[in-house]
């Protein structure tokens, strides 16, 4: 059975072209940058290399790009560091309902050490009102953490709107923009951020490594301290086979990433419009235009989303969904929830990612076996009455 | 290093591709509604009963793979068994007949459970008024 | 040239199996192990096969072992997380002098931080004596962390015996075992330790990736927050492949690290042996006997490390000092400096730590080269007048 | 992707490799000692004048490479300067000649002008004191 992967923001299988650059680090060039003989030397030549692909990516300056272990590490540096570097002058932090786990567990987190946050909320489509920051605003207010793109519905943020408002207030500024590098034009100064997480595992790199951009000059406290690599701002042996992975990935989506967006938008789009055209009663879920180039996300009534998943995995289909039986947690995504989603729409999500290696064959497949996997479950669903065809329960 | 864990048994798996017993029953002599739209469980049990055997069972489930399975399953062991040894079925014995469930998935095996003796219950209650006498059922 | 690598205290070459366990994680089974679907539950199967590898390896349960984005991040984890969560509790931690950075510099910010820290010294031969940890108790320790073999001059410490104490005095015990892990028997059990960091590049696994071990019930904060992995306790995407990695080279570890630790000790020991007999006024650093089998660490009277260390890579040879100039640092390696060396012997101090495929010929080829390169540049040396053949500066 | 970066210019390597003028001088008319054995860099330099120039110069260091480096390139650029013009050598000039120093190296680049500017101290201070007629010697 052919495997389709439309789970693309889930994690991106590496580049081949990665993969071979990164290979000789393993075996070969395996010194630690730190040393100084050759060996060494050769491994510190190749992490600054890598280190420049990734800052040309954001438009950023080789110097403030730090390697971490990967976007949740970045994001939990970002807000810890700067909350613990301003705690003279304030603890509080804005951020918004949909943010990764990642910004939510940290700003949870930093809620029981006596911060206190404030999630502004988004519209129906997911777009946070830059106003809504604005007036959230107030003198103990310290960083401002907005993600770039979301990573379920894949609605873009105003972020360079919300740039200027932190700039304005001279509050330091953090995006979360492990769904948008590599993917969308990203430019740390034409957003305006001083802080932006990246993860290189969504771009075609190795998972576990990431990086945290700072601009020069921006006061934040290291969460992981040791030996002084990285500048003396995140210690720990350098992971040299996985920066130059992340930077080989950096350099080809620099060069791929126009044509790419294009082709993944149009097949994005026809998936859309083919879902819609053969499966009753489904809705979109996130902005209509604002939206990452190679997101979908339905909501299929009736019909629960794990359930869908499994039948689709069994046609050799790889999805995602919202639904809380997806998770360990009971709740259904605190994403398609903070639209105002119903319960049971949330449930019944569906979420296809698309990517380098998608093809009109694989959008076909989804053609030919979703539509009967949803009349199968909508058959069994309690959700709609038989006698009456009327929906329940809501 | 290269174990492959599936999530779900293939028991499991099995009753997810082709699940017994699916459908509305047209007349029951007891249904079991349990579950809510929040938490993202929803099932509906339906039981035929004849000389306190019951002859018939079906589901209806709107949730994931491990309520579906569960649902089907249950179903598949109440037939045949009498209103007494029914009640014996628990949820421990629904995920064993399944091969297991996930950890996280245990509080599905509960619902099915909780399903069926709600529609036990509710057979036993309809029992009683049809076998109460018109008085009775005036004054209470 | 052929490179002679006698660095593998600094990191190892990843092993040849391993890399190839690793590889169709990159490329092939790239799922995400969080994932429902087939592709991700191939990844977490390998996960989890990986936790029970390293878990065997340290006589510890797999429901124990907590992966992390390297060795550094464990210590920080097992610090910054157990004063944490011990706050109600007391705020003294006691570790040693010759501690890793990454136990040392997280000491520091905690210092800083408002909690106190007592570092007990240790002996000529690095040898932490069990009774200073006795007599440095307080009703406010909250931690006790001392590693179990230094990194620069391979000391083995009386962990079991610290263990008891800490067991008694109901305080919790960590060790360092970055450099022990897979070299020296390790058991959690036969430590009394209640948490243990252990990095994979120290034993032919890949970079940016570790494990901290948590004996169950013990009471630690986390540090990473997120979507929930490593049963909430570490979040971030798993690195799957270096995972995969980490659990082949424990695997390893477990089946050669008797009889590699045997053939180690002999090469260890004809190095040292050979040198002496080569080489006027040196001095062996470290002790005598209870010292990791890899290790050799000496201080060469009157030249500078870094520029033996030059002259050998010139050779191809890769080795290590405790100079100053060798780090960003100005002064030279406080382990040697707590073991009361003077100065001059700490910054012409040389390490060479042997491995896997340290050969009879890489030892002759040192033989060769350095009693030579030591001979030049003592002729360049001011300690030794040249009038006096007397040394100076002491 | 396989750029290798040496710590060192090739420059400053060969320096390492064959410093120039290594060695005590006999009878030298100035010497400069700098550093200590704390911070792991000690320079002696050694000066040979004749008519107000520099005719020859040899140092000993312990230190690393930066270190040695610098000093043979130093004793190198004084050869055949006036006393004016090599008290004008700065620290700067030594390390451009020789390609340039890692950053954390660049102290090592003061410690070889402080060495020559010392030697030239001290030659200054001899000779003042062979100029001076014996009357003042006695009374100073
Ligand atoms: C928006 C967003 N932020 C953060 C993360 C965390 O990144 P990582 O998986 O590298 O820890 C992810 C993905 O998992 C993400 O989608
Ligand atoms: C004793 C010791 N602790 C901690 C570390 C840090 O481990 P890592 O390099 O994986 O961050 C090292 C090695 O660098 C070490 O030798």
């Amino acid at each position: 059975m052919t495997r389709v992967y439309l789970d693309y923001a889930a994690t991106t299988p590496v580049h081949p072209d990665v993969a071979k650059a990164m290979l000789p680090y393993f075996t070969d060039s395996f010194g630690n940058p730190s040393s100084i003989y050759s060996y060494g030397q050769e491994a510190k030549g190749a992490v600054e290399n890598a280190r420049e692909h990734v800052a040309r990516l954001i438009g950023a300056h080789a110097d403030e790009i730090f390697f971490t272990g990967g976007g949740t590490e970045a994001d939990n540096w970002a807000l810890q560091g700067v909350l613990l570097a301003r705690e003279n002058k304030g603890n509080h932090i804005i951020t918004s309902a949909i943010e990764h786990h990642a910004i939510l567990e940290t700003c949870e987190f930093l809620k029981k050490r006596g911060y206190s946050v404030t999630r502004v909320p988004v519209d129906e489509h997911g777009l946070v009102n830059p106003d809504d920051i604005k007036n959230a605003i107030t003198e103990k207010t310290v960083l401002v953490s907005i993600m770039c793109a979301n990573n379920e519905i894949g609605t873009i943020e105003p972020i360079a709107e919300i740039g200027k408002i932190a700039k304005e207030a001279g509050i330091y500024f953090h995006t979360d923009a492990v769904q948008a590098v590599g993917h969308i034009p990203v430019n740390v100064d034409d957003f305006g951020v001083d802080l932006l997480s990246t993860s290189a595992h969504k771009l075609y790199g190795p998972k576990g490594i990431g990086a945290l951009y700072i601009r020069k000059g921006t006061k934040i406290a290291t969460l992981i301290h040791g030996g002084g690599q990285e500048k003396g701002r995140r210690s720990g042996t350098e992971n040299v086979p996985s920066i130059v992975g992340f930077g080989e990935a950096a350099a080809i989506a620099f060069k791929e990433m126009q044509d790419e967006s294009t082709r993944l938008s149009l097949l994005r789009d026809k998936l859309l419009q083919g879902l819609f055209d053969r499966i009753e009663r489904i809705k979109l879920n996130g902005h209509p235009v604002r939206r990452l180039p190679n997101n979908v996300n339905i909501s299929v009534e009736f019909v629960e989303g794990e359930s869908m998943l499994i039948n689709l995995d069994l046609d050799g289909i790889c999805a995602s969904t919202g639904s809380a039986c997806s998770s360990s947690s009971l709740d259904p995504s605190h994403v398609l929830m903070a639209l105002g989603l119903h319960p049971v729409d949330a449930h019944g999500s569906l979420r296809f990612t698309l990517g380098k290696w998608t093809t009109e064959d694989d959008i076909q497949h989804v053609f030919n076996v979703l539509p009967k996997i949803v009349g199968r479950l909508r058959a069994m669903s309690p959700l709609v009455s038989k006698a009456t065809g009327r929906e329940k329960y809501r | 290093m290269t174990d492959v864990q599936s999530q779900y048994s293939t028991k499991v798996m099995d009753h997810v591709k082709n699940p017994r017993n699916v459908g509305e029953m047209e007349n029951p002599d007891g249904i079991g509604h349990v579950g809510n739209p929040v938490c993202g469980d929803i099932m509906e049990l339906y039981i035929k009963v004849k000389d306190n055997v019951i002859t018939d069972a079906t589901f209806k489930t709107f949730g994931c793979g491990a309520a579906i399975a569960t649902s089907s399953m249950v179903t598949e062991m109440v037939k045949g068994k009498t209103i007494e040894e029914a009640l014996k079925i628990s949820n421990k014995a629904v995920t064993e007949a399944l091969g297991g469930l996930p950890k996280i998935k245990m509080h599905c095996s509960v619902l099915a459970e909780e399903a069926l003796q709600l529609a036990i219950e509710d057979y036993l209650k309809k029992k009683e008024v049809q076998n109460t006498p018109l008085s009775n059922k005036l004054s209470s």
